[in-house]
This record gives structure tokens, C-alpha cells and sequence, in this order.
């Protein structure tokens, strides 16, 4: 069955162990060729959301559907089977490994060869310090160094749909600008892409559709311009004084 | 949403129950030697206060720095060995003995400390494991003074005028008061600023040091004391039994069963090593008394110790806190707060500060204040 | 929690009191480390009271035995004590097995005016202790067990006699005595120690203590070993082709199981003994008929030390006329063993005040692959061999 | 707050100096990490330390703080050295840290978190009861500064990643270190909030704290610091107020990428 | 001079031994976090199989391998994903001491059940067997233990370094999370590298039959001179571990002609000591020991 979405999350409740619900009967949908940007205060249980989309966290109710096929329950690596990635929020990298290690290792469900080779050159090419550091340790790199491993390793598959958890986070503004510009490229090459940034107005920038949540709920939803130009909303979660930047 | 009032009238009620629960426990204990039947019994209840003694102590270290010591028969041994050498060689009297012996350990856990408290996690453990096993082939070997594998015994402090199941009660005593010292130490620290210090130690020492707390000094603190008051408990013991054998001294089992107590009651909570030594000093009798002539007690023991690991991670008490918990009034769902309540109520306070700005002032010169100290 | 605990520990009952039965308590390393020997001495009591019962009880009254488990530990050997004379109220104890064990159940004993006669604590430290209960149910102390042999190599002419000697000795207070024992009257006759190695009783490589004993190529080699570690030993020195003129080993050479485990390479090996089952004093024939039919083998030196003790408490108790657990009846038991001699399995018994038995131990020796009493003369089985065959 | 200078010339206006270096140098293995940094910050003021990722600022900060040994080069602070000295000795002279890894103490409450940094003094102090109310009713107020006070019984393992940051930013405030240096103190951190902390930064500034603040939030940089320091390859390649870093051509090439 | 060669020779065979075990402990700690108490009681018990079916059907013991490896093998896969999986990533390390401990309590008194605290000894044809080498004895059991020794040795080294497995079993333990969404079945992995340290404990315990008295208890005596062999090899390095059980065995071995055996045994704890205090991560570990 085809469906007109490549993510569909519906009614979703969840939450920690016996804690209190985080979601509450949230429902987010993502179309191919669109990135859907969540934003909302700390807490608001965005990065829950992905969780529960990758297989990490199981819901207590609701669905999850990718390309219309019912995945709910699945564990992250059936997810990933079925054509989900998820780039976590914080730092992941395999301290005790190199950053070639850790780059293959994103290739790790990957089988052909030359197609890995073939990533190998374009995520080298996107990321110098990738290139340069390629034999280092990965926990002997910097924060933001890692974060760019960390993107490289996730740009080694081509999913069909992404999430992507503050991917900009502790980038320096050059690398950011790269993430960003591979957030378009996987848009344009059809993918759909559930991103979650604190850097909101560029997201919102970048994105198509915006999602505002909080406490576990949508709050606001619509096309991402609309989003951006809600003074409201920019006052509560966007940061003070609407659209109008601070210097430059 | 219970209210504030109502919080505090229940931690009113809570701390009410502690207090009724710790003299309802000092009762028991005080109580114990005539409800025992007979002197078997109550030497079990001895070896059940002693027991109670060493996992307190141990739990200076464990429970407040989170470095699990496998090795703390090191310090009771030495503490008994000192003991029962000052005792035989010089003229001293033996309670002074016992506190010398103490001391003695204290001093030595200083370079101890030094050495081994620089590396944490596994590399901890095992440098506890090996202090005990290295005094056990030391002890062992240097019969000259420590009676070598012979065992040394130690001459009973009372005259012979004290039969043997006076000597218990008065023994029982003796370890409960000791019990008690230990608790009252281990209490204090708990809620002291020197306490929050060393769980700062227990959760991430790197960002413990960076935010000022000299951690080695800490942990070392903490090192000694449990170190001391092992010692002690050792040495009273040794006083008691009057016969000491390096191999059951200085045995990785009687350091283990120190940490087994602890963890089943809880090593986050002060009466949780008690509670472990009762249940565990209980269950070995029982175990023995059932399973006595085949191995069964060790597999029995075995399983006690992997349902406490498995199941109650966090011991017996902050078990039952968290059942009690379920049910009292419950304050955190104030977390449940979008940004626009929380803004809201921003606005409140900063009104409420404006309006009362000398109060503002006030916190604000503590601050101040205590920037210069 | 302590009612529900008296209530639970004491499950075992006093049953001890009543007036028809003489309860006898003792405690025995079932498990752990010294468990093979302490169910040696189990099969021992439980024998000896089996024949006793058979034959009209003591004083008339039939014996039970009741045995707890300390599991090797000093710890709970003492607590095992402490109940039986509490909490289970039995009239008689017999002693535990091995040195390290008798020290502090002695104590308990004392401390509550028992009799205290055991069969296994020949380290002479037990007898240093200052005990006035304790009897040691066995021909000699371990100083004394080679004595025999001792004397032996004394009367050689001095070019036969051994000019070197290795000891390798577990450090064990018996072990270690027995081979001590020897050193100092060797040394004495100016035969040189070139090796004289302590192993820890958990040792299980020994290459490396064979290895300095081999290197030392000494005449005599003695070992103040238990079983495995003399098994062990044999072994780690046979690979190193080191081929003494005598070799001895305490305890291990008499084990059943001992030439199999060394690969039959027997022959020449001396033991020191207390006990044969072939010895003929009037009890031990008796014992050697009833033990054999009921366990289908002959009675070894830890079923026979068992028996033993039985046999010297019993004959306290027929002299006393008493067998309970009153202060005044033991301390009649124990003056009656201080003043007297008991006829035992091993030979007559007496002690000195410290509980010291004053007899000796017999040399053993594989001889045509079977194990035989070699000396004294007056006991032996068979003729020395005096420079032991390669093994 | 000191308006941007208006000239671009670099001239040297007098300052008071807080915490500086001089040609501190730490390399792992063959990466030259910090590399010869002579550095001084201004004392009183908010101070910026910018630069591409892996340009050693976190390493610096480090350096600095005692976590990690320099190989070479001395720090010093309002003219005492503090070389060597340990971490904790650091904190005591008066400089307070965060961490760029968020690092909070797992099992404890946000409350007791905030109660650790809190400065024992004398031994007495040191054995007096942790919760001592002064101290528990100045760490809610800088809870709700930084926007978490709802948090107060929570354990921190169970907050949110940006959250756990903002607990962080409040623990090194409760120390009330007179030099605080922050690593950045907005990654993760919902817009609405940085407004909260760059006021909350603002205001104690006023009252006379020192900042030095790593950050990648340019808007946050510039609309904030007094002054600022470009850090590439290990060491400083430029430095002085926001508006003259701006638009320098080394830190465009260097960090902007324009 | 020959005692001195001799002690040499014995000491670099005991050396082997320990290398091979003292890898299945760096295994288990340097992937999975996991203080692995119970691995010298899983080599007592492979010990007394090896025994145990030598004696009732009368054959070599090694030949018991064939049944012991696999079997290890299902019982650390096991043991993995019932017991270890269960404790909190957190507290791994702590926890798994105190899980392990039990585990080795049960072991040990399942052993004196079955087999009584007897102890026993293989008995080989071969075993008090020796050959001359520069005047040195060698015994044959020996050789075959160490050559036992290096093989599995060898084979561990190049699972884990050279094989996709072992890629996918270190980035399971540095982060379970991010190599599950990277599409690794850690579940199955972490069990299965688990299993591998265990097959190790078979092997080890095997050749210990060959030539050394076992019963229950005996696994205490291992474990200390294990673990201190691990420190100073470097907690989570296998050819570190190897490395210092040589030396370590070699100097035990050495020592003992001056010291005599129980002072000798001291050696690997001064060892320790000395470690921590010239380099407490060991002298082939990274940062790792101290930081867990
Ligand atoms: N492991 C956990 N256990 C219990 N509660 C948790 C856990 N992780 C998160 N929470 C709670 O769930 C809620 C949502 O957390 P989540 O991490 O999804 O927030 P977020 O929107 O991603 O926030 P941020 O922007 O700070 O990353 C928070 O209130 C947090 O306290
Ligand atoms: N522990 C370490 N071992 C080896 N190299 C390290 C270590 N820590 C940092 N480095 C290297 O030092 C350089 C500087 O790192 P640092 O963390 O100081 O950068 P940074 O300026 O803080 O970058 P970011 O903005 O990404 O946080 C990097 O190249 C990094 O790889
Ligand atoms: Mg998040
Ligand atoms: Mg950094």
C-alpha cells in the first residue's frame, strides 16, 4: 500500500519506565521530499519523539508507519531495514575507535563494496577534518569534531528517512552551514527528513513544515514561514524579538 | 496538585516515623540479649552486630564515594591482628588496645589510600582484592609474629570470674555501641556539605574538582574513617573470639559479605547495611542449618547475591522508599509545565521581585558576599 | 526480627535432654577444604557408635550422635560448639578434624567445662594453649611421627647414612610438624639441609618448589605433605628426573588411592603412621571385623583416630559413671583421663597434662607395591628398603 | 555595558587583566591541541573565545583549569601564577567551569547538584548540614533564572539534554566563582532561554563577575561580549570587540567560511 | 645454573597459561565492561569436565574440548543476555563484580555438590613425562598446555582485530545506542563476544587439568594473580595482558628460587602496586582504567 507519507507517527503516547508520560498523544507526519522541523523548549520531549520513531523508545499506544508499512515495536535495527536512520542527540561516536572505524562502521548494513567506497570519498570530500583526522581516535577529537564524524557516519547510508537529532549543536559556523546544505541535498533527493534543532529560525529556514511542541503535545503545527512569522510563538520559543536579527 | 502545606506536613510526618523507627530499632537491639534463648543464640546475634559493624563501616567508602571495595577484611584483619599482638606483647589494656590497633589501620589506610584511590572503577576492585590477599600470604608466612598459619590466640579481656554467656551480652553491647558511633558518624557526613561532596565524587569526579571540591582529600577522608572503624569492628571481634586464623582473617568471602549486606539494604541509605547484616547474617545461619553438610549454602548464597544485583540494584531500603513514595503526596508534577505556565509564572515572580526589591537586594549581597570569601 | 530468629535456628530442638539416650555433639568439616578427611572421621564416630549401640550402649544408655557441618572455617567450628552445648544440649562433644579447627572449638569447650577429646590436632601448638580439657586421641604428637625412622638412619653406619635432605612442607601446623620433627633430629646427626621449602596449603603448581628440591640433588627428600600436595609434588618431581635414595611423605602414602594417582611408581616410599589395620591390639581386631562389614573396606588412620576417641571418652565415662553435660561430671571425665591409660585401637593411650599422648607413630613403606610396617622391628610387616628404586 | 568601539583601529585600550597565558602549549600525540597561546582576558568583562571546531579552545579551557597538565607555558590569574596547580585549587582561586559534554551528577537531584558547588570555607562549615537554607534558597533562585526551578526534585539523569546544560550553566554559577568560563553554555539550549542566561550573564557582569565564554552562536557572541578572542590552529589570531573581529578578514576566512 | 634455566623454561610455560586466561578476562572488561570474578571458577569447572570425562570414558582430556568450547561457548552467550544485559550501563562495572561473584559462589558450590570437595587430578600416562632441553626438563603436559595457550591466543587476537565481528563487538560496548541505530544486533554481539571469553575459560581449564590438582575452592587462588596481571597488562588489552602474564609468570617463576614459594606469590601484587604507582592505566591500556 502506498501512502502519502514516509513517516507517520500517530496517537503516539510514551514514555520512561514507569515515570510519567513524556508523549502525549502526539501525531506528526512526514511527506517525501520534505524536511519537518520540531522545535520547542527543553524538556518538550522532541528528541522522545525520535526515539520512539527509530525503535529506541516503544511506545505505550499509537502507531508508527514508514512508507506506509506498520513498524510499530520494531527495534532500531529492523527500523533501519526498514529504511529509517537516526543520528542521536549529544555525542555518539565510538570513543575507543578511529574515525575510519566509525565512518565504515555507519556502513555496517551495507554490503556492496564500491558503494561504500563510493560514500567513503563523498563524506571525505564534504568534511575536511574528517579526511585529515581519518586514522585518529574519535574521542580524541573535539566536540564539534565529533559531531561532524558523527553526521559523516550517518550520511553513509541513504535512507529513506531521516532523523536528525540537533545535528547543528556545537558545530562551528562553517559546519554548519555543510549540515544544513546536506539537509537540502537529502530533501531534494527525495528523502524525508524529521529534523529537531534549537538553532530554530535556521531550521525553520531550511524546512518546509515546522512543529511546534510542547510537553509532549503538538502545539502548533504548519508551513515553517508561517511558523517564523508567529510573534507569539517567537516569543516563547523562537527567542525573544520576532524576525528581527540582533546584529548584522 | 498537592500543595505546599501539604508536602511539608508530610515530611513532618516522615521525619516523625524516623524518629519512632530509630527508637523502636534501639530497642530491639538493647532488648535482644534477654529475649535471646541461650547463649548459642546469642552469640549468633554478636556475629550478626559485628557483621552489622563492618558493612556500616564499609559503607563510609562504598555508599558515599561509590569505589566498591572488595577488600575491607584487609582492615578488619589487621584491625583484629593489632589488636591481639598489642594485647600479647605489651601490657596494655585491651580496650586500649582496640582503639590503638584502630588507629594503627587508620594510619596505614593513609598511604593505602594514596596508592590505591587513584585509579577508580575495576582497577579499584582489584587492587582491593589484591591488599587482601597479599596480607593473607603475609600474615601467613611471617609466623614469627603473626602465628603463621597456626592462628594466634588472643587472650579474652575479661577475667574468668565472666562465664561465657555474660561475656556475649557484654560483647553485644560492645558492638552495638560501636554500631551506633558508626551510625551517628556515618549520619552526620550524610548530610553534611563534606557528604554532597564525596556523592559529587560517587557521580563524576572530574566535574566534582571542577567545581572545587578537593576529591582526593575527600576520598581519602572518607578511606580512613571506614578503614578506623572496620579496624575497630574487627578488633572487637577478635576480643570476642579470641582465635584468629589468617585464612578466614584475611578472606575475600568476609569482604564480599561486607559488600553483600550493604547493597542488599542499600548502601544510599543509612540503616541499609544494617538491614543487609540482619538479613544476610540470618540467612548464612539458615542456610547452614539447612544446606550444612553439602556445598548448597554457597550456591545458596550465590543466588542471594545475583537477586539483590539483578532485581534490587539499590538496595532493600530505597526500595521500599520508592513503594512508599507511590503512595504519598507527590511534589514533581510541578514539572508538568509548558513554556507558556512557565512564562506566566515567570512574570509573576518578577513582579513579586520588583515589588519586594530589598528582599532582592539582600539575596543579591549574599551573593556577593559570598564570591569573596 | 529476634523472635522469628530464635525461632528458626532453634529448629533443631533440644532434644538432647532426655534421659535414655546420651547425646554426643561434634562438629566436622563436611565441606571445604578439609572435608575428605573430616568424612573420614565421620564414617569413624558413626561406626563407633553404631558398634557401641549394638553392644548395649554406655552406661546402658544408647548414644546418638549429632554432627554439624563447620565448612573448614575456625569461625563456625566455634558457633557449631557453642550450639551444641546451648542450644542442643548434648552431654558429650568429641573433637573436630585438623589443627587449624581444634584451637578454637577447644576453647568453647573449656569455656563451658567440657571434655574436649579430639582426633585430629597433633600440631604441638594445640598443646601450648593451656587446655586442661583437651586429650589428643592418636599414638603421638606430629614431632614425633618419624621418630622411627629417625632412630633408623641414626644406627647406620655413617657412610650409609644420608649426607643431604630436602624438606618441602605445606604450611600446615601438622604437616609442618611432622617434617620438622625429622629436620631436627637429622640436622642433629649432621645430615645438611640443602632445601627446605613452605608451600602454602592452596599451592597447586609445584614445578618450581621441585625444581629447587631437584636441583639440590639431595640423599633424603622429605615431605610434611597432606594427600594432594605429596601426590603433586611426586609428580612434578618425577618430571624432573629427580631420583632421592629415600623419600617420605607424611599422611598421602597411606591413602588407598595414593599409588594410582602417582602412576604406581611406588615402591621405596616412606609414610609415618598411627594406625594399621593390621595391628593386633585386642580392640583393634574387633574394630578392623565390624568397620569392614559395615563399609566393606579396612578402617583408615582417620576412621581409626575417630574410633579412637570414642573409645578413650567411653572408657572416662564407664570409670566416671556419668555422662552429662554438668561441670562436675566433666571435670570427673577429664581427672579420670589425666590419671589413667585407655586400651585403644592404637595401642594404649595416656597423656600428659597438657594432653600431649605419649606414644609413637609406625614407619610405613612401599614395599613389592603394597604399603607395610617397616619399623619399628618389633612391628614390622616387612623388611626396609633401604636406597629407594628410581620412580 | 560599553558600547562597540566605534573605530576599527586596534589600538590597545587599558585594561584590567584577569586570567592570562603565556605560550601555553599542549599537544596529544602529533596534534598540536594549543599551540603557544598568550592570551590575557579582560577582568570585569564578558570575554569571547570563538573558532572552528578543533581549534583548541576546549583544551585551553582545560589547560587552564588544571584538567589537564599543559606541556609547556604558565597561566595566571590577576597576576598569580596558577600553573600546575590542581583543579580543585583553581576553583578555589576563583575560577569556576562548565563543560562543553554537559557533565551533571547523574543520581543526585537538581537541588543537590546545585547544593555541591556550594564552597564549605572552614571545617566547621564543612560538617554543617548540606541543606543549610541560605544556600537551598539561593540555588531555586538561580534555578529559575536559568529556567528549571520546576526541576528541583527531579534526578538529573532524567532531564533533558538541553536542561541538563542548563543545570550546568546554574551549578557553576552557585559556585560563585568571580571568573566563570562557560563552554558553550547555549548548545542545545531553546532560544528563549539563551535570552534568560545572556541577561542573567548581563547582570552579573554588572555586579562584577568575569565571563569567558566559548560559543558558536555568533548572535549570542556579538550581541554580548565586550571582547573577544579568535582562536584557530591552537593559538589567537585576532582579538579585540566584537565589531572589529567581525569583519576581519582572517576570522571570516578562518570561521565564518565567507 | 641449571635451576636457573630450569626456573626460566617453567616460568615462561606457566607465563602462557596465564596469558591465555588473563585475555579472557581483558576480553570481557575491554568490550564489555565487565570485571569477569567468575572466570577462574568457569576454568575450575571446565577443569573438573576435563577431568570428569577422562575418568569415565577412559580417553585424553583434551579430546573433552570438543565438548567443553561449544558448551561455554552457548553458556557466556547465555549468561550475557540473561544476566550481564540486565544491569545498567551505569553501573556495569560494579555490578558486574557483585553478579560475577555470585556466579562464582554458584559455581563453586555446584562443583562441591556434584563432586564433593575432594581433590582431584588427572591421571595421564604422560604426566610425569619430561624431555631434556639444555638441561633443562621440560614436562610434557606443560607443552601441550602452552602450546594450547597460543593457539586460542593467536585466534583471539585476530577475531577481534581482524574481523567485522569484533569491529561491531567494541562499538557495541562504547555505545550501544549509536551502534544499534547503525544497524549492529548488540544484543547478539555483546552475547556473543561474551561467549568467546568463556570458550577461553574451557581451554585455559583444560590445560590446568592437564598438570595441577583441582577442587571447588581452587578458583580464589587464580583469581588474584589474574586480576593483577590484567592491571598491569592495561585493563581492555589483550596483547598487554598477555604480555604482562609472561613477565609476571616469568618473575614469579624467577623469584621463587630466592624467596621460596609464598613470598614469590607476592610478586604480582607488588607488581600491582608498583603499576598503579608509575602508571595506573597500566602499561598497555589507554585511559580506560581510569575512567570506569
Ligand atoms: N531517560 C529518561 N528518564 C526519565 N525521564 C526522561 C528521560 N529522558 C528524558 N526524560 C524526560 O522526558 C522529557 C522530554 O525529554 P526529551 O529529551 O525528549 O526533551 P527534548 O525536547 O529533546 O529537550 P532538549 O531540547 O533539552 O533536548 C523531559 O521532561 C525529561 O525530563
Ligand atoms: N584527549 C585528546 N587526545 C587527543 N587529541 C585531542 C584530545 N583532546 C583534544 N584533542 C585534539 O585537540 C584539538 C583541539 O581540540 P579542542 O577540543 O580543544 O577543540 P575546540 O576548539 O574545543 O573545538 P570544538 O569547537 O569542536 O569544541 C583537536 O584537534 C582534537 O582532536
Ligand atoms: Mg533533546
Ligand atoms: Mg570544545
Amino acid at each position: 500500500m502506498a501512502s502519502e507519507y514516509l513517516l507517520e507517527l500517530e496517537d503516539i503516547e510514551a514514555g520512561y519506565g514507569r515515570a510519567a508520560l513524556v508523549l502525549r498523544g502526539l501525531t506528526v507526519k512526514v511527506p517525501p521530499a520534505t524536511v519537518v522541523c520540531l522545535v520547542g523548549p527543553n524538556g518538550a520531549g522532541k528528541s522522545t519523539v525520535l526515539k520512539v520513531a527509530s525503535g529506541m523508545l516503544t511506545p505505550r499506544s499509537g502507531t508508527i508507519r514508514v512508507a506506509g508499512q506498520d513498524v510499530t515495536g520494531f527495534n532500531p535495527q529492523k527500523m533501519l531495514g526498514a529504511g529509517l536512520s537516526h543520528v542521536l542527540q549529544g555525542h555518539s561516536v565510538f570513543k575507543e575507535m578511529s574515525v575510519e572505524e566509525n565512518v565504515m562502521l555507519g556502513a555496517y548494513s551495507l554490503t556492496d563494496r564500491a558503494e561504500i567506497a563510493e560514500r567513503v570519498d563523498f563524506v571525505k570530500d564534504l568534511f575536511p577534518m574528517v579526511a585529515e583526522r581519518w586514522k585518529a581516535l574519535a574521542g580524541a577529537l573535539s566536540g564539534g569534531q565529533q559531531k561532524q564524524v558523527e553526521f559523516a557516519r550517518s550520511l553513509m547510508v541513504r535512507p529513506q528517512v531521516v532523523l536528525l537529532d540537533e545535528p547543528s549543536m556545537g558545530l562551528d559556523p562553517k559546519a554548519t552551514a555543510i549540515v544544513f546544505e546536506q539537509v537540502v541535498r537529502m530533501r531534494d533527493a527525495g528523502t524525508a527528513v524529521l529534523l529537531v534543532e534549537q538553532n530554530a529560525r535556521r531550521a525553520l529556514e531550511t524546512a518546509d513544515l515546522g512543529c511546534v511542541l510542547d510537553l509532549g503535545r503538538v502545539h502548533i503545527s504548519g508551513p515553517a514561514s508561517e511558523l517564523l512569522a508567529d510573534p507569539q510563538l517567537a516569543e516563547l520559543y523562537l527567542g525573544g524579538r520576532p524576525a528581527t536579527p540582533t546584529t548584522t | 496538585m498537592p500543595s505546599d502545606s501539604e508536602v511539608r506536613r508530610g515530611s513532618v510526618l516522615i521525619t516523625t516515623l524516623k524518629i519512632v523507627g530509630v527508637l523502636v530499632l534501639a530497642a530491639a537491639v538493647l532488648s535482644f540479649p534477654s529475649v535471646a534463648g541461650n547463649a548459642f543464640i546469642l552469640s549468633v546475634g554478636v556475629v550478626i552486630m559485628s557483621y552489622a559493624v563492618l558493612a556500616t563501616s564499609w559503607n563510609f567508602v562504598g555508599g558515599f564515594t561509590g569505589y566498591m571495595s572488595l577488600g575491607h577484611a584487609a582492615y578488619s584483619g589487621l584491625g583484629a591482628y593489632g589488636t591481639g599482638l598489642i594485647v600479647i606483647h605489651t601490657d596494655i589494656n585491651p580496650w586500649v588496645a582496640l582503639g590503638l590497633s584502630g588507629l594503627l589501620v587508620a594510619v596505614l589506610a593513609v598511604p593505602v589510600g594514596i596508592a590505591s584511590l587513584r585509579v577508580r572503577g575495576a582497577s579499584f576492585v582489584i587492587v582491593s582484592i589484591a591488599m587482601v590477599l597479599i596480607l593473607l600470604l603475609v600474615f601467613q608466612s611471617w609466623g614469627e609474629v603473626t602465628g603463621g598459619s597456626n592462628g594466634l590466640r588472643v587472650p579474652r579481656p575479661f577475667g574468668p570470674e565472666v562465664l561465657r554467656p555474660e561475656q556475649h551480652e557484654r560483647f553485644f553491647y560492645l558492638h552495638a555501641a560501636l554500631l551506633a558511633t558508626a551510625l551517628l558518624v556515618w549520619w552526620l557526613i550524610d548530610r553534611s556539605r563534606f557528604g554532597i561532596g564525596l556523592k559529587a565524587v560517587r557521580e563524576d569526579e572530574d566535574k566534582a574538582q571542577a567545581l572545587g571540591v578537593p576529591t582526593f582529600n575527600y576520598k581519602l577522608v572518607a578511606f580512613v574513617v571506614s578503614a578506623f572503624f572496620t579496624a575497630l569492628g574487627g578488633g572487637l571481634y577478635a576480643l570476642w573470639f579470641g582465635f584468629l586464623d589468617p585464612i578466614f582473617q584475611f578472606s575475600i568471602l568476609v569482604g564480599s559479605y561486607m559488600v553483600l549486606m550493604s547493597l542488599l539494604g542499600g548502601i544510599r541509605s543509612l540503616f541499609g547495611p544494617l538491614l543487609g547484616a540482619v538479613i544476610v547474617g540470618y540467612a548464612l545461619e539458615f542456610f547452614k542449618a539447612e544446606y550444612g553438610d553439602t556445598q548448597f549454602h554457597l550456591v545458596a548464597l550465590g543466588l542471594l547475591l545475583a537477586i539483590v544485583v539483578l532485581f534490587m540494584p539499590d538496595g532493600i531500603i530505597p526500595a521500599l522508599t520508592q513503594l512508599a513514595r507511590r503512595f504519598a503526596p507527590q511534589a514533581s508534577s510541578i514539572r508538568e509545565m509548558t513554556a507558556a505556565d512557565l512564562a506566566e509564572r515567570r512574570r509573576d515572580a518578577d513582579a513579586d521581585a520588583d515589588g519586594s526589591s530589598e528582599e532582592n537586594n539582600g539575596t543579591e549581597h549574599h551573593v556577593t558576599e559570598g564570591a569573596r570569601s | 526480627g529476634s523472635l522469628a530468629m530464635t525461632g528458626c535456628i532453634s529448629s533443631g530442638g533440644n532434644e538432647g535432654g532426655s534421659d535414655d539416650t546420651i547425646t554426643i555433639g561434634i562438629s566436622l568439616p563436611l565441606t571445604g577444604d578439609f572435608s575428605e578427611p573430616g568424612k573420614g572421621v565421620e564414617r569413624g564416630y558413626e561406626a563407633w557408635a553404631q558398634y557401641v549401640n549394638d553392644n548395649g550402649g554406655l552406661l546402658g544408655k544408647q548414644v546418638e550422635l549429632k554432627i554439624l557441618d563447620d565448612q573448614s572455617n575456625a569461625d563456625r567450628v566455634a558457633s557449631d560448639y557453642e550450639k551444641l552445648i546451648n542450644q542442643d544440649g548434648v552431654d558429650l562433644v568429641f573433637g573436630p578434624f585438623s589443627t587449624r579447627l581444634v584451637v578454637p572449638a577447644a576453647q568453647v569447650a573449656q569455656d563451658y567445662g567440657f571434655l574436649f577429646v579430639e582426633p585430629a590436632g597433633a600440631a604441638p601448638e594445640v598443646f601450648e594453649q593451656g587446655f586442661d580439657n583437651l586429650f589428643y586421641a592418636a599414638p603421638a604428637v606430629a614431632d614425633d611421627h618419624y621418630d622411627h625412622l629417625a632412630d633408623y638412619i641414626e644406627a647406620m653406619p655413617a657412610d650409609q647414612r644420608p649426607k643431604t635432605a630436602a624438606y618441602a612442607t605445606m604450611d600446615d601446623p601438622f604437616a609442618q610438624g611432622t617434617a620438622y620433627g625429622l629436620k631436627d633430629r637429622l640436622e642433629e646427626m649432621g645430615v645438611r639441609t640443602v632445601a627446605d621449602e613452605v608451600y602454602p596449603p592452596n599451592t597447586t603448581d609445584f614445578s618450581s618448589i621441585a625444581a629447587k628440591v631437584a636441583d639440590t640433588n639431595a640423599d633424603i627428600m622429605v615431605g610434611g605433605t597432606q594427600y594432594q600436595d605429596a601426590v603433586n609434588l611426586i609428580i612434578a618431581l618425577q618430571q624432573l628426573n629427580y631420583q632421592p635414595k629415600m623419600a617420605a611423605f607424611s599422611t598421602a602414602p597411606t591413602n588407598p588411592e595414593f599409588p594410582e594417582a602417582i602412576g604406581a611408581k611406588t615402591e621405596g616410599i616412606l609414610s609415618p603412621t598411627g594406625y594399621t589395620p593390621d595391628a593386633d591390639w585386642p580392640s583393634n581386631v574387633e574394630f578392623v571385623e565390624f568397620y569392614t562389614e559395615l563399609h566393606g573396606n579396612p578402617p583408615g588412620e582417620d576412621e581409626a583416630n575417630a574410633w579412637t576417641t570414642g573409645q578413650v571418652v567411653a572408657a572416662a565415662v564407664e570409670a566416671a559413671e556419668c555422662a552429662d553435660p554438668s561441670e562436675e561430671c566433666q571435670q570427673e571425665l577429664i581427672d579420670w583421663l589425666h590419671g589413667n591409660q585407655v586400651d585403644t585401637v592404637v595401642g594404649p593411650l595416656s597423656w600428659d597434662e597438657a594432653g600431649r599422648p605419649q606414644s609413637a607413630h609406625m614407619i610405613q613403606q612401599y614395599v613389592d607395591g603394597k604399603i607395610r610396617i617397616v619399623l619399628p622391628e618389633e612391628q614390622a610387616e616387612a623388611e626396609i628398603i633401604p636406597v629407594k628404586p628410581a620412580w | 555595558m560599553t558600547a562597540p568601539d566605534p573605530t576599527p583601529v586596534e589600538v590597545e585600550t587599558p585594561f584590567e587583566v584577569g586570567l592570562a597565558t603565556e605560550g601555553l602549549s599542549k599537544a596529544f600525540g602529533g596534534v598540536q591541541a594549543v599551540d603557544g597561546a598568550s592570551v590575557q582576558f579582560h577582568h570585569g568583562k564578558v570575554n569571547a573565545l570563538i573558532g572552528p571546531n578543533g581549534s583548541g579552545k576546549t583544551t585551553f579551557f582545560n589547560c587552564v583549569t588544571g584538567m589537564i597538565r599543559a606541556d609547556a607555558g604558565t597561566v595566571s590569574y590577576r597576576g598569580r601564577s596558577i600553573t600546575g596547580k590542581a583543579p580543585h585549587r583553581i576553583a578555589r582561586a576563583g575560577i569556576g567551569r562548565s563543560f562543553q559534554l554537559c557533565r551533571v551528577f547523574p543520581r543526585m537531584t537538581v537541588l543537590e547538584n546545585m547544593l555541591t558547588a556550594v564552597r564549605p570555607g572552614s571545617l566547621p562549615r564543612l560538617l554543617a548540614s548540606a541543606h543549610h537554607r541560605d544556600d537551598v534558597e539561593r540555588a531555586r533562585e538561580l534555578l529559575a533564572r536559568v529556567g528549571i526551578e520546576h526541576l528541583e526534585r527531579a534526578e538529573a539523569r532524567d532531564i533533558s539534554y538541553g536542561q541538563q546544560k542548563l543545570l550546568e550553566l546554574a551549578g557553576v554559577l552557585m559556585a560563585d566563582p568571580e571568573t566563570i568560563m562557560l563552554d558553550e553554555p547555549a548548545g542545545g539550549v531553546n532560544p528563549a532561554l539563551i535570552e534568560r542566561i545572556a541577561e542573567l550573564v548581563r547582570s552579573l557582569n554588572a555586579e562584577g563577575r568575569t565571563f569567558i565564554v566559548v560559543e558558536h552562536n555568533m548572535e549570542l557572541v556579538m550581541s554580548l561580549s565586550d571582547h573577544v578572542v579568535v582562536f584557530d590552529r591552537g593559538r589567537p589570531i585576532c582579538e579585540g570587540p566584537p565589531s572589529v573581529v567581525q569583519n576581519d578578514p582572517r576570522v571570516l576566512e578562518a570561521y565564518l567560511g565567507i | 645454573m641449571s635451576l636457573l634455566i630450569q626456573s626460566i623454561v617453567l616460568g615462561l610455560l606457566l607465563g602462557g597459561l596465564y596469558a591465555l586466561l588473563a585475555a579472557g578476562l581483558t576480553l570481557y572488561f575491554g568490550v564489555m565492561r565487565v570485571v569477569m570474578i567468575a572466570h577462574s571458577a568457569f576454568l575450575i569447572l571446565a577443569a573438573y569436565l576435563a577431568w570428569f570425562f577422562s575418568t569415565e570414558t577412559g580417553l585424553d582430556p583434551l579430546l573433552s574440548l570438543l565438548v567443553t568450547v561449544p558448551l561455554f561457548f552457548l553458556i557466556g552467550v547465555g549468561m550475557q543476555r540473561l544476566l550481564i544485559s540486565r544491569l545498567r550501563p551505569a553501573t556495569m562495572t560494579m555490578m558486574s563484580v557483585l553478579l560475577t561473584f555470585a556466579i562464582a559462589l554458584t559455581i563453586e558450590g555446584l562443583l562441591g555438590y556434584v563432586f564433593t570437595g575432594t581433590q582431584r587430578r588427572v591421571r595421564l600416562s604422560y604426566g610425569g613425562g619430561d624431555f631434556e632441553v639444555f638441561g633443562a626438563n621440560i614436562a610434557v603436559v606443560k607443552l601441550i598446555a602452552f602450546g594450547l595457550a597460543a593457539v586460542s591466543l593467536l585466534v583471539l587476537y585476530l577475531v577481534l582485530t581482524r574481523t567485522r565481528f569484533g569491529q561491531a563487538l567494541r562499538a557495541t560496548i562504547q555505545h550501544p545506542e549509536a551502534a544499534r541505530l547503525v544497524g549492529i544486533n548488540t544484543d547478539r554481539i555483546a552475547g556473543y563476544g561474551f561467549g568467546i571469553g568463556l570458550a577461553t575459560a574451557a581451554v585455559g581449564g583444560t590445560a590446568l587439568s592437564l598438570d595441577s590438582t583441582i577442587y571447588p575452592s581452587l578458583h580464589w587462588h587464580w583469581i588474584g594473580p589474574l586480576m593483577a596481571i590484567i592491571v598491569v597488562g592495561g585493563l581492555g588489552s589483550i596483547p598487554g595482558a598477555a604480555i604482562a602474564a609472561m613477565v609476571l609468570g616469568l618473575g614469579q617463576s624467577l623469584l621463587q628460587i630466592p624467596l621460596g614459594t609464598t613470598w614469590a606469590q607476592t610478586f604480582f601484587y607488588l607488581a600491582l602496586f608498583a603499576t598503579l604507582m608509575v602508571r595506573p592505566q597500566g602499561f598497555f591500556g589507554g585511559r580506560l582504567a581510569q575512567r570506569f
